[in-house]
C-alpha cells in the first residue's frame, strides 16, 4: 500500500469506526450497570431519522444531531420503562425496542416523505481538521480531519474511563451492575443508576445514528443502521466494557471492514461474499489471540429487585 | 435509662406462607451491646434487614432515636446512622478493598474519587482498632475472614450511631474475636448502640450487656446480661428444656480402619495463582476424625477441594475415593443452588445414585424421600415442600447441606467449619451425628438410603475448623494448617495455646 | 374462538365490485426505498388508478413468505400478481400450478409457465449508454461499479457497462465491488471511496437505497479541476446529485406495470417471457441536464447514435440471459 | 390486616394483576388503533384482518400461523436449552443457517436416494452440520475463554455471507444464473399433513419440545444442565457433575436443534437454498425462549405467539393496505404488552415486595 492508499484505508476505518465507537461507549456504561441493550440497534436507527429531519428542518446539522441523541434517549427510555421500571426481561424488551425502532422510523419516514419514499440530500456535517494534528503524515487527515462527532467518541473514551475507574459514580454504577444487592444495602439507588445509564446509552446511539445520516451517509434510507447495533454490543465485549479498549476496538473493526472494500478492489476474483464476511473473521481470530479471560459485570442481563420465586 | 437508640415494636413480616416475623420487638439503648438470639430460622435476621431498611415490614414500627424510620429504605436507615455487617458478604469481589469501603460513602463528594482519603482514613482505623487490612487488594483473592474484617472495617467507617452484625464471629478465629469484641466495647464506651447476633452463648455473653430472644418471630424475653445464663437463654430459645450442649459422648478415641485417602507432597495452586498449598503428607483411615485448625485463608479452600477429589494438586499425588462428601466453606457460593428446591438441592448429591434413578431418569419420589429424611433428621426449618434455598434462613440453609452430605454414606467426609451458623441444638446434634458416623453407626449411613455400602464401614472424616476447641473435642489427630503447610500438633500440644503457639510459630519460620 | 373470526377472513367478500381486476404486489424490500420497489408500488398504484383495479401489496421478508403469500392471495382470488424481483421465481411456479386462475409476473424471473410470465427490463441498453458517457468522461480511465448483490439483472448491466465504456476507449479499466445489500448506504460509500481511491473517477452503482452512499462519496471526492462523476441506475437519479450525476440508465416499472396489466385485461398478454426494452421507451438513459454543459457536445452524439441503432436493431448490447429454455442460456 | 385476609380468602390476588394484564393490553390495542387511524387506515378493520390472518380458517392456521411457528419452535428450543445450561448461545441464526446447508446439500447431491433414507439423511445432516457450526465457539469459549456471547454473534455473519457465497458458487444452481440452489429432490421433501402447506416438521417440532421438557425434568442429564446453568459452582463442588462436559453437551446439542430447524425450513417450505433464508429466526428465537421462561413446552406458546402475530401482521399488509413498518411498529408493542402483562400477573401472584 501506498502512502495515499494507507491514508484513505486509515480515513475509511475511522468513518466505519467512529458510529461504532459512539453506540459501543454508550452501551459500555449500559452494561457496566448490568443493564444489556439489545434495543441499541433502534435507538440508532432513530437517531439517523431524528438527525436527519431535524437537519432538514433547521437546516443545521449541528441541531440534527441533537435532534438524532434526543430520537435515541427516547427509544431508550421506552426501553428502561418496561427492562427497569418493569422489571421485564432486558433481552425481550430490546428486541422490541429493536423491532419497534426500525418500524416507528419507518412509519414517520414514510408520512412525512410518502409511502415511495424520497431521496433525500441532507446538510452534512462538514470534516473540521485539527489545526496541526491533522497535518501529521497519513493518521492525521483520517484521525484528526473528521465531523466533530468522531472527535466526540475520542473525546468520550478517555472521559468515560475516568468517569467508570476514577469517580464515585462510576464506582456505584460499577457496583450496580456487580452486585445489585450489595449496593443497595450501600443506600446507592439501584433502579435510578440503571435507568440513567441507559438513556446515557440511548443518547450516544442517537448521536451514532445521527452520525451515520449526516457525516456519513448525507441521507435516511429505512433499516439504515444495517445491524450496527448488535455489532456495537459485540465490540464492547471486544473492548472488555473498558471505553478506552472499546475505542480501539470500534476502530479495529472499522479497520477490518475497510480493509475489506480494498480486499475487494485488489482480489477481484476472490468471491466478494467470502471478503464480506472478513471483518467477522479477523475479530474471531483477534478474540482468539487476545490473552487473558475478560469477565462480563456479574449482574449484566439480571433484573433488580431480583424476582422472587423464578 | 436512658430513651432507647432503637426501638422495633410488634414488627411483622411474612413470606408467602412463612410468619418470618409475628411480633417481635426491641429495645435497644445507647452505651450497650445489645445480642440478638434466636434458633436458626427464628427471624433474627429478617428483623435486622428491616431494621436497615432492606425489608419492608407487614406491620409496627422502627423508632431510631425515637424518629420514625420510613419502611423499606436503605438510604433512609443509613442517613439515620444504621450501619449493617451482614451475615452473607456483601462486598464486590471485582473491587479493591478500598473500593467496596468507599461505595456508597460520600468520600470525595465531587466528581473525582478520594481513594487516598480513603486509604488514609482505612489506615487511621488500622491504628486504631489493631486489624491488619490491604487497602489496594481486590476483594476476590481474600479469604473468608479476610473479608469479614473487610465488611467489619466497611461498616466502622461510616462511623454508624447504631451498628448491626449478624453473625460476624463465625469466620473468625479466637484472636480475632477477641480484637472484635474490644472495638465494640470501644465503641459503645463512645456511647453507641451495637446490635449483635451470635449462636455461641458463652462468646456472646461475654460481650454482650443486654439481650433479647426470638422464637418463631416473636420476641420471648429481654434482660440484662446479669439477669441471665446460658441454659436459661437456651431454654427461651427452644421453649423447653434442652440437655445441655455438647459432650454426650466421648468422641476422641476408637479404631481406625483401612486408609482412604493419602496425600503426597501435594502442592495446589489457588486462584490468584500462588501456591496456597505446599507439600502436604496425608493419609486419612476409617473411623478417624482429623483435625484441622487454623486461620481462614491459609489454604483450607484448596486442601479441602483436592482432598474430595474435586480438584487436580498443582504437584504432588492425591489418592481419593470415589464417594466424598464435602462441606465446603464458602456457603454463599458453595454446596447449595439458591434457586433450587429441596429435592433438587438433595439431587445435587444423588441425581446418579443408584437408588436414586431409573435408568437415566431421576426418581424424584425416591429423591423427596431423601430429601424429606435429611429435613426430619436435621430439623431443618423448612417453609414448605417447593421452598427453594434461598428461602432458608442461613442456619437453616448449613442444616440442609450437611444433612445431604452425610446422607451420601461416604467413603471420606471433608468438612469445613460445619458448624458455622448453627444454633446450640443444632451444633450438639451435629457433632453427636460426627462421632456417631465415625463409629460406624448405622443409623446415620441409613439417612442416605442404600449406598450400596455396608452400613457399618465407617468413613475417614477430615475436619477443618477456625473453632479450636471443636478441632480439640472432635479429632482423633490434629493438625494446624498455616500459610499452606499441614503440621501435625504433637499430643503434648493438644491444647488451644500449644496450637496457637505453633500456628504462630511457623508463622515466624 | 377460531371459527367465530372465520367471518373477517381472506377478504374473499371484501371486495366491493364482484368482479373489479384484482392485483398484487409482492416485493421482498421496502417500498419506500425511493428506487426498485419503490417504482413497483407507484406502478400497482397508477393500475388502480389508470383501470380501476383492487390493488393489494405486500412486503416479503423471507423465501418462506413467498409461498405463504401467492397460497393468500391465489385463495383469495386475485387475478394477477406481480412478483417483483427474481427470487419469488420458484414459490410462483409452485403457486401457478396450485392456483390456475391466477397469472403471475415475475420481475426478471428465470422460469415461466403457463400462467407463470416473467417480465424482463433491458436495463443492459441503458447501462451500455452509460457506459459509454463513463468513457466518454474518465480522465484517468478508471471506472468503478457499485453492486448490491451479484444478481444476473445486475451483472448484465455491468457487463453492458463495461462494454460501452470500452467502445469509446478500450483501455479503460473497471473495477467492480459488490456490497452484499441492496440499502447498506454506508458500506456503499466506502465501497466507492475504496474505488475512487484507486483512480477511478466515474462510478456507477446497480443497488437500491444504498445508491446515496455512492453520491455521497462522489460528492466528497468531487472538485472543480478534478470532476469526478456519478451515474444513476434503476430510477432517474439526476436530480439526487445533480453536481455529480452525468445521467441515470432509467427503468420506467410503474408505466411497464401499467402496460402489463393493460394487455392482461385486453387478453394478449404475452405468454412466456416478455422485454421491456429501448424501444417501448420503458428503458433509457437520461442524460442530466444540469449537467449537460459539462459534457462534450461529441460524446453526446455518440451516445445517441447508439441509442437509435440498438433501437433499430443495428446493434447489440451484451446481456446476460437467465431465461429457462431461451437460446445462449446455460 | 383485616382487608388483607378478606382480599386473601376472595382470592383477588388474582385479580388486580389479571386486570393490570388485560389493562396492558388494551392499552396496547388502543395505541395501535389511534396511530392506525391517525395515519388514515381502518382500525378495526386492520384488527379483524390481523386475527383472521392468523386464525381465518383451519386451513390458513395451519398453513400460515404453525408453518411461521415451525423454526421459532426449534430454534427457540435451542436457545431455551443453551440458556437453561447457562450457555449464552445468540448463533441459533448462524446454526440455522448451516444446517441448511446441509440439508440442502445432502438433498441434492443424492438424487437416487429413497425417500426413507435421504429425507432422515438430510435431516441428520442438518442437525450435526449446526452442531459443527457451533464448534469454533465452542473451542474458543474452552480454549480461549472467550464468552459466547460475542463468538456467537459474529459466527452468525460469517453464517449469512458463506451462504451468500456457496449461492453464488459451489452450489449453485446447475444452470448457474441465479443465485439460489436447485430445489432439493422429492425424496429430500418432508411430507404435507393435509391439503395445506403444513409439513412435518411442525409435529416433530412439538415432539421434540415434549421431549426436551421431559428430559430437562426428569432425566439425570436434564437435572445436571438445570444445575449448571443455575450455580456451575455448586454443581461443580456435588462431585457429581462434570459442568465441562454438560456445557460442551448443551451447547452441541443446542446447534444440532438450531441446524435441525434450517433443515427442516428447507425440506419443508423452501426447497431451496437462498440468501436471506431465514427473516432472524435465530434472533426471535432469543425472545420466544425468554418469554417461556425456558420452558420448552412454553416455547410452543410463545413461537405460536410470534406466529400468529407475524401471520397476522402480514394480513394486515395485504387486506388493509397497511405497510411493513406499521407491521414492526405494532409487533413490538403488542410484545411489550405481553411482557407488561406477565409482569403484573406474576409480581401480583408472588407477592408484593418480597426483599
Ligand atoms: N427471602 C425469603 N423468602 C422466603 N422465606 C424467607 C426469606 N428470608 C427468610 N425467610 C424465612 O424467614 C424465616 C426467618 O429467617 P431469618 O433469616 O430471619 O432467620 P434467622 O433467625 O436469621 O436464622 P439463622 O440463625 O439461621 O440465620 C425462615 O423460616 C426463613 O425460611
Ligand atoms: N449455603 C448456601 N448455599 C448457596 N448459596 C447460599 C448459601 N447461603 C447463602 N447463599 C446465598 O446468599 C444469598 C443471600 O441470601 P438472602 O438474600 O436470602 O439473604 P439472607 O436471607 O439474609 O441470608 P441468610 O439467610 O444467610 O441470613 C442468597 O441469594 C444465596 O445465593
Ligand atoms: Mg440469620
Ligand atoms: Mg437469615
Amino acid at each position: 500500500m501506498d502512502a495515499a492508499a494507507l491514508q484513505a484505508f486509515l480515513e475509511a476505518s475511522v468513518r466505519l469506526g467512529a458510529p461504532l465507537a459512539l453506540a459501543a461507549l454508550g452501551e459500555t456504561i449500559s452494561e457496566r450497570a448490568g443493564v444489556i441493550n439489545i434495543g441499541l440497534e433502534g435507538s440508532i436507527i432513530g437517531g439517523a431519522l431524528g438527525g436527519a429531519l431535524g437537519a432538514l428542518l433547521t437546516g443545521s446539522p449541528g441541531a440534527g444531531v441533537l435532534a438524532g441523541a434526543a430520537a435515541g434517549t427516547a427509544i431508550a427510555g421506552v426501553f428502561a420503562l418496561f427492562a427497569i421500571g418493569l422489571n421485564a426481561d432486558q433481552i425481550i424488551v430490546g428486541t422490541a425496542a429493536t423491532l419497534g425502532g426500525l418500524g416507528i422510523t419507518g412509519v414517520v419516514y414514510q408520512s412525512v416523505f410518502g409511502a415511495t419514499g424520497t431521496a433525500l440530500t441532507l446538510p452534512t456535517l462538514p470534516a473540521l481538521p485539527l489545526p496541526g494534528l491533522s497535518a501529521l503524515p497519513a493518521v492525521g487527515p483520517a484521525l484528526f480531519s473528521q465531523a466533530w462527532t468522531t472527535y466526540l467518541a475520542y473525546l468520550l473514551a478517555p472521559a468515560l474511563w475516568y468517569y467508570l475507574f476514577r469517580t464515585r459514580w462510576g464506582l456505584e454504577l460499577r457496583a450496580v451492575g456487580e452486585e445489585p444487592g450489595a449496593a443497595d444495602a450501600a443506600g446507592i439507588r439501584v433502579r435510578r443508576t440503571r435507568v440513567l445509564a441507559v438513556l446515557g446509552a440511548g443518547f450516544l446511539a442517537g448521536i451514532a445514528g445521527a452520525h451515520l445520516a449526516l457525516a456519513h451517509a448525507g441521507t435516511f434510507a429505512e433499516g439504515m443502521s444495517a445491524g450496527r447495533g448488535f455489532i456495537a454490543i459485540a465490540v464492547v465485549v471486544l473492548g472488555r466494557w473498558n471505553p478506552l479498549l472499546v475505542l480501539l476496538a470500534s476502530l479495529f473493526f472499522g479497520a477490518a471492514s475497510a480493509l475489506q472494500f480494498e480486499l475487494q478492489a485488489v482480489f477481484a476474483n476472490v468471491p466478494y461474499q467470502l471478503l464480506l464476511a472478513f471483518p467477522y473473521l479477523l475479530t474471531l481470530a483477534a478474540l482468539a489471540g487476545w490473552i487473558g479471560r475478560s469477565r462480563a459485570p456479574a449482574a449484566l442481563a439480571r433484573p433488580w429487585p431480583p424476582r422472587s420465586g423464578e | 435509662m436512658a430513651r432507647p437508640a432503637v426501638e422495633m415494636r410488634s414488627v411483622s413480616r411474612r413470606f408467602g406462607p412463612i410468619e418470618a416475623l409475628a411480633d417481635a420487638s426491641l429495645s435497644a439503648y445507647p452505651g450497650e451491646v445489645h445480642a440478638l438470639l434466636g434458633e436458626n430460622g427464628a427471624g433474627k435476621t429478617t428483623l435486622m434487614r428491616v431494621l436497615c431498611g432492606m425489608l419492608r415490614p407487614d406491620g409496627g414500627e422502627v423508632l431510631v432515636e425515637d424518629r420514625r424510620l420510613p419502611p423499606g429504605g436503605t438510604r433512609a436507615a443509613a442517613a439515620a446512622g444504621i450501619g449493617m455487617v451482614h451475615q452473607h458478604f456483601t462486598l464486590l469481589p471485582s473491587l479493591t478493598v478500598a473500593e467496596n469501603v468507599a461505595l456508597g460513602t460520600r468520600e470525595g463528594s465531587g466528581l473525582r474519587l478520594a481513594l487516598d482519603r480513603v486509604h488514609a482514613r482505612l489506615a487511621e482505623l488500622e491504628r486504631v482498632t489493631g486489624l491488619p487490612v490491604d487497602a489496594g487488594a481486590p476483594v476476590a483473592g481474600l479469604s473468608v475472614g479476610a473479608k469479614q474484617r473487610v465488611e467489619i472495617l466497611k461498616a466502622l467507617y461510616r462511623d454508624p450511631r447504631v451498628l448491626v452484625l449478624d453473625e460476624p464471629t463465625t469466620v473468625l478465629g479466637p484472636q480475632e474475636v477477641d480484637w472484635l469484641f474490644g472495638v465494640l466495647r470501644s465503641l459503645v464506651a463512645g456511647g453507641r448502640t451495637v446490635l449483635l447476633i451470635g449462636h455461641k452463648l458463652d462468646e456472646i455473653l461475654r460481650v454482650a450487656d443486654r439481650v433479647t430472644v426470638l422464637r418463631r418471630g416473636r420476641t420471648v424475653l429481654e434482660a440484662a446480661r446479669q439477669a441471665v445464663d446460658a441454659p436459661g437463654l437456651a431454654r427461651a430459645m427452644i421453649g423447653r428444656e434442652t440437655t445441655p450442649a455438647g459432650r454426650s459422648a466421648q468422641a476422641v478415641g476408637g479404631a481406625a480402619g483401612e486408609r482412604v485417602a493419602r496425600l503426597e507432597v501435594v502442592g495446589v495452586r489457588g486462584e490468584d495463582g500462588r501456591m496456597a498449598v505446599r507439600e502436604v503428607n496425608l493419609e486419612v483411615r476409617r473411623g478417624e476424625i482429623v483435625g484441622i485448625g487454623g486461620v481462614e485463608g491459609n489454604g483450607q479452600r484448596e486442601l479441602a477441594l483436592v482432598l474430595s477429589g474435586r480438584l487436580r494438586p498443582s504437584s504432588g499425588t492425591a489418592d481419593c475415593p470415589t464417594t466424598v462428601s464435602l462441606i465446603p466453606q464458602d456457603r454463599s457460593a458453595g454446596g447449595l443452588v439458591p434457586g433450587f428446591d429441596l429435592a433438587e438441592n438433595t439431587a445435587l448429591a444423588f441425581h446418579d445414585d443408584d437408588a436414586h434413578r431409573r435408568g437415566p431418569l431421576i426418581d424424584w419420589a425416591a429423591m423427596r424421600r431423601t430429601a424429606q429424611e435429611i429435613v426430619t433428621g436435621f430439623d431443618v426449618r423448612v417453609p414448605g415442600w417447593r421452598a427453594t434455598a434461598r428461602s432458608l434462613s442461613g442456619g437453616n440453609r448449613q442444616k440442609l447441606l450437611v444433612g445431604r452430605e452425610l446422607a451420601r454414606a461416604p467413603d471420606l467426609l471433608v468438612a469445613e467449619n460445619p458448624m458455622r451458623g448453627l444454633d446450640i441444638a443444632a451444633a450438639a446434634f451435629l457433632r453427636d451425628k460426627l462421632v456417631e458416623l465415625k463409629r460406624g453407626n448405622p443409623s446415620v449411613a441409613e439417612v442416605g438410603g442404600a449406598g450400596g455400602r455396608p452400613a457399618h464401614a465407617p468413613p475417614g472424616i477430615v475436619l477443618f475448623s477456625t473453632d479450636l476447641d471443636e478441632v480439640l473435642d472432635l479429632a482423633d489427630r490434629v493438625f494446624v494448617l498455616v500459610r499452606g503447610r499441614l503440621i501435625p500438633v504433637p499430643e503434648e500440644e493438644r491444647n488451644p495455646a500449644g496450637m496457637g503457639r505453633l500456628m504462630l510459630g511457623s508463622a515466624g519460620a | 374462538f377460531v371459527g367465530g373470526l372465520s367471518v373477517g377472513c381472506g377478504g374473499g367478500e371484501s371486495g366491493p365490485e364482484g368482479d373489479a381486476l384484482r392485483v398484487a404486489l409482492l416485493t421482498s424490500g421496502p417500498v419506500s426505498d425511493a428506487g426498485w420497489y419503490a417504482g413497483a408500488y407507484e406502478g400497482l398504484l397508477l393500475i388502480e388508478e389508470s383501470l380501476g383495479a383492487q390493488v393489494s401489496h405486500q412486503q416479503t421478508r423471507s423465501p418462506a413468505e413467498f409461498d405463504e403469500a401467492f397460497f393468500s392471495y391465489g385463495s383469495s382470488g386475485y387475478d394477477l400478481v406481480f412478483a417483483h424481483g427474481f427470487e419469488y421465481q420458484d414459490a410462483a411456479l409452485r403457486a401457478g400450478e396450485e392456483f390456475p386462475g391466477m397469472t403471475i409476473v415475475v420481475s426478471s424471473g428465470g422460469r415461466i409457465s403457463e400462467n407463470v410470465r416473467s417480465l424482463i427490463f433491458r436495463l443492459e441498453e441503458g447501462s451500455y449508454l452509460a457506459g459509454m458517457m463513463a468513457g466518454g468522461l474518465t480522465r484517468s480511465k478508471v471506472v468503478g461499479m457499485v453492486g448490491g448483490v451479484a444478481i444476473p439483472p445486475a451483472q448484465g448491466t455491468f457487463r453492458a457497462f463495461e462494454a460501452g465504456a470500452r467502445v469509446i476507449d478500450p483501455d479503460v479499466e473497471v473495477l467492480e465491488a459488490f456490497i452484499g445489500s441492496w440499502d447498506d448506504v454506508a458500506a456503499a460509500r466506502e465501497a466507492a471511496a475504496a474505488q475512487l481511491n484507486r483512480g477511478a473517477d466515474v462510478l456507477v452503482h446497480n443497488t437500491d437505497a444504498a445508491s446515496f452512499g455512492v453520491f455521497q462519496a462522489v460528492r466528497e471526492a468531487h472538485g472543480d479541476e478534478q470532476p469526478v462523476w456519478a451515474i444513476g441506475m434503476n430510477r432517474d437519479q439526476n436530480d439526487v446529485a445533480p453536481d455529480v450525476i452525468a445521467g441515470s440508465a432509467a427503468i420506467d416499472i410503474p408505466r411497464a406495470f401499467l402496460r402489463v396489466a393493460s394487455r392482461f385485461i385486453a387478453g394478449d398478454l404475452p405468454s412466456g417471457a416478455f422485454d421491456l426494452s429501448l424501444d417501448e421507451g420503458v428503458v433509457d438513459f437520461i442524460v442530466n441536464p444540469a449537467a449537460l454543459h459539462r459534457i462534450p457536445a461529441e460524446l453526446l452524439a455518440r451516445i445517441d447514435e447508439a441509442r437509435t441503432a440498438i433501437r433499430e436493431g443495428a446493434l447489440e448490447v451484451p446481456r446476460i440471459r437467465f431465461l429457462e429454455g431461451e437460446s445462449g442460456t446455460p | 390486616m383485616i382487608r388483607r385476609a378478606l382480599r386473601a380468602r376472595l382470592g383477588s390476588r388474582w385479580i388486580g394483576p389479571l386486570a393490570a394484564g388485560a389493562v396492558a393490553l388494551l392499552a396496547a390495542a388502543l395505541l395501535a388503533a389511534a396511530g392506525l387511524a391517525l395515519a388514515g387506515y381502518e382500525p378495526v378493520a386492520a384488527g379483524r384482518a390481523l386475527v383472521s390472518g392468523a386464525f381465518g380458517s383451519w386451513e390458513r392456521f395451519a398453513s400460515i400461523t404453525l408453518v411461521r411457528a415451525t423454526p421459532l419452535i426449534l430454534t427457540g428450543l435451542a436457545v431455551a436449552l443453551a440458556f437453561r445450561a447457562g450457555v449464552w448461545n445468540i448463533g441459533a441464526e448462524g446454526q440455522l443457517y448451516a444446517g441448511a446447508v446441509a440439508a440442502v446439500w445432502v438433498g441434492l447431491a443424492f438424487p437416487g436416494a429413497p425417500a426413507w433414507l435421504l429425507l432422515p439423511g438430510a435431516m441428520a445432516a442438518a442437525a450435526v452440520a449446526g452442531g459443527l457450526w457451533t464448534l469454533v465457539p465452542v473451542g474458543l469459549k474452552f480454549r480461549a475463554g472467550v464468552g459466547e456471547v460475542i463468538t456467537t454473534i459474529l459466527m452468525n455473519f460469517v453464517a449469512i455471507h458463506t451462504v451468500a457465497w456457496l449461492v453464488h458458487g459451489p452450489l449453485q444452481e446447475a444452470r448457474g444464473v441465479f443465485p439460489q440452489t436447485d430445489p432439493v429432490a422429492l425424496a429430500a421433501r418432508l411430507p404435507r399433513l393435509g391439503s395445506g402447506r403444513l409439513h412435518a416438521g411442525f409435529p416433530v417440532a412439538v415432539v421434540l419440545a415434549g421431549a426436551l421438557w421431559w428430559l430437562l425434568r426428569h432425566s439425570a442429564w436434564g437435572f445436571r444442565v438445570r444445575a449448571v446453568g443455575a450455580s456451575a459452582r455448586a454443581a461443580a463442588v456435588s462431585g457429581r457433575i462434570h459442568t465441562g462436559r454438560v456445557v460442551l453437551g448443551a451447547f452441541l446439542l443446542s446447534g444440532m436443534l438450531a441446524g435441525l430447524a434450517g433443515g427442516v425450513e428447507v425440506a419443508g417450505v423452501t426447497f431451496a437454498l437462498y440468501e436471506n433464508l431465514s427473516p432472524g429466526y435465530g434472533y426471535t428465537a432469543i425472545a420466544v425462549a425468554l418469554l417461556a421462561g425456558l420452558n420448552p413446552v412454553a416455547v410452543l406458546l410463545a413461537a405460536g405467539f410470534f406466529g400468529v402475530l407475524q401471520a397476522g401482521a402480514a394480513a394486515m399488509q395485504r387486506d388493509v393496505g397497511v405497510p411493513a413498518v406499521w407491521v414492526s411498529a405494532i409487533e413490538a408493542l403488542v410484545i411489550l404488552a405481553v411482557v407488561a402483562a406477565d409482569r403484573f400477573l406474576r409480581r401480583g401472584v408472588a407477592g408484593k415486595g418480597g426483599g
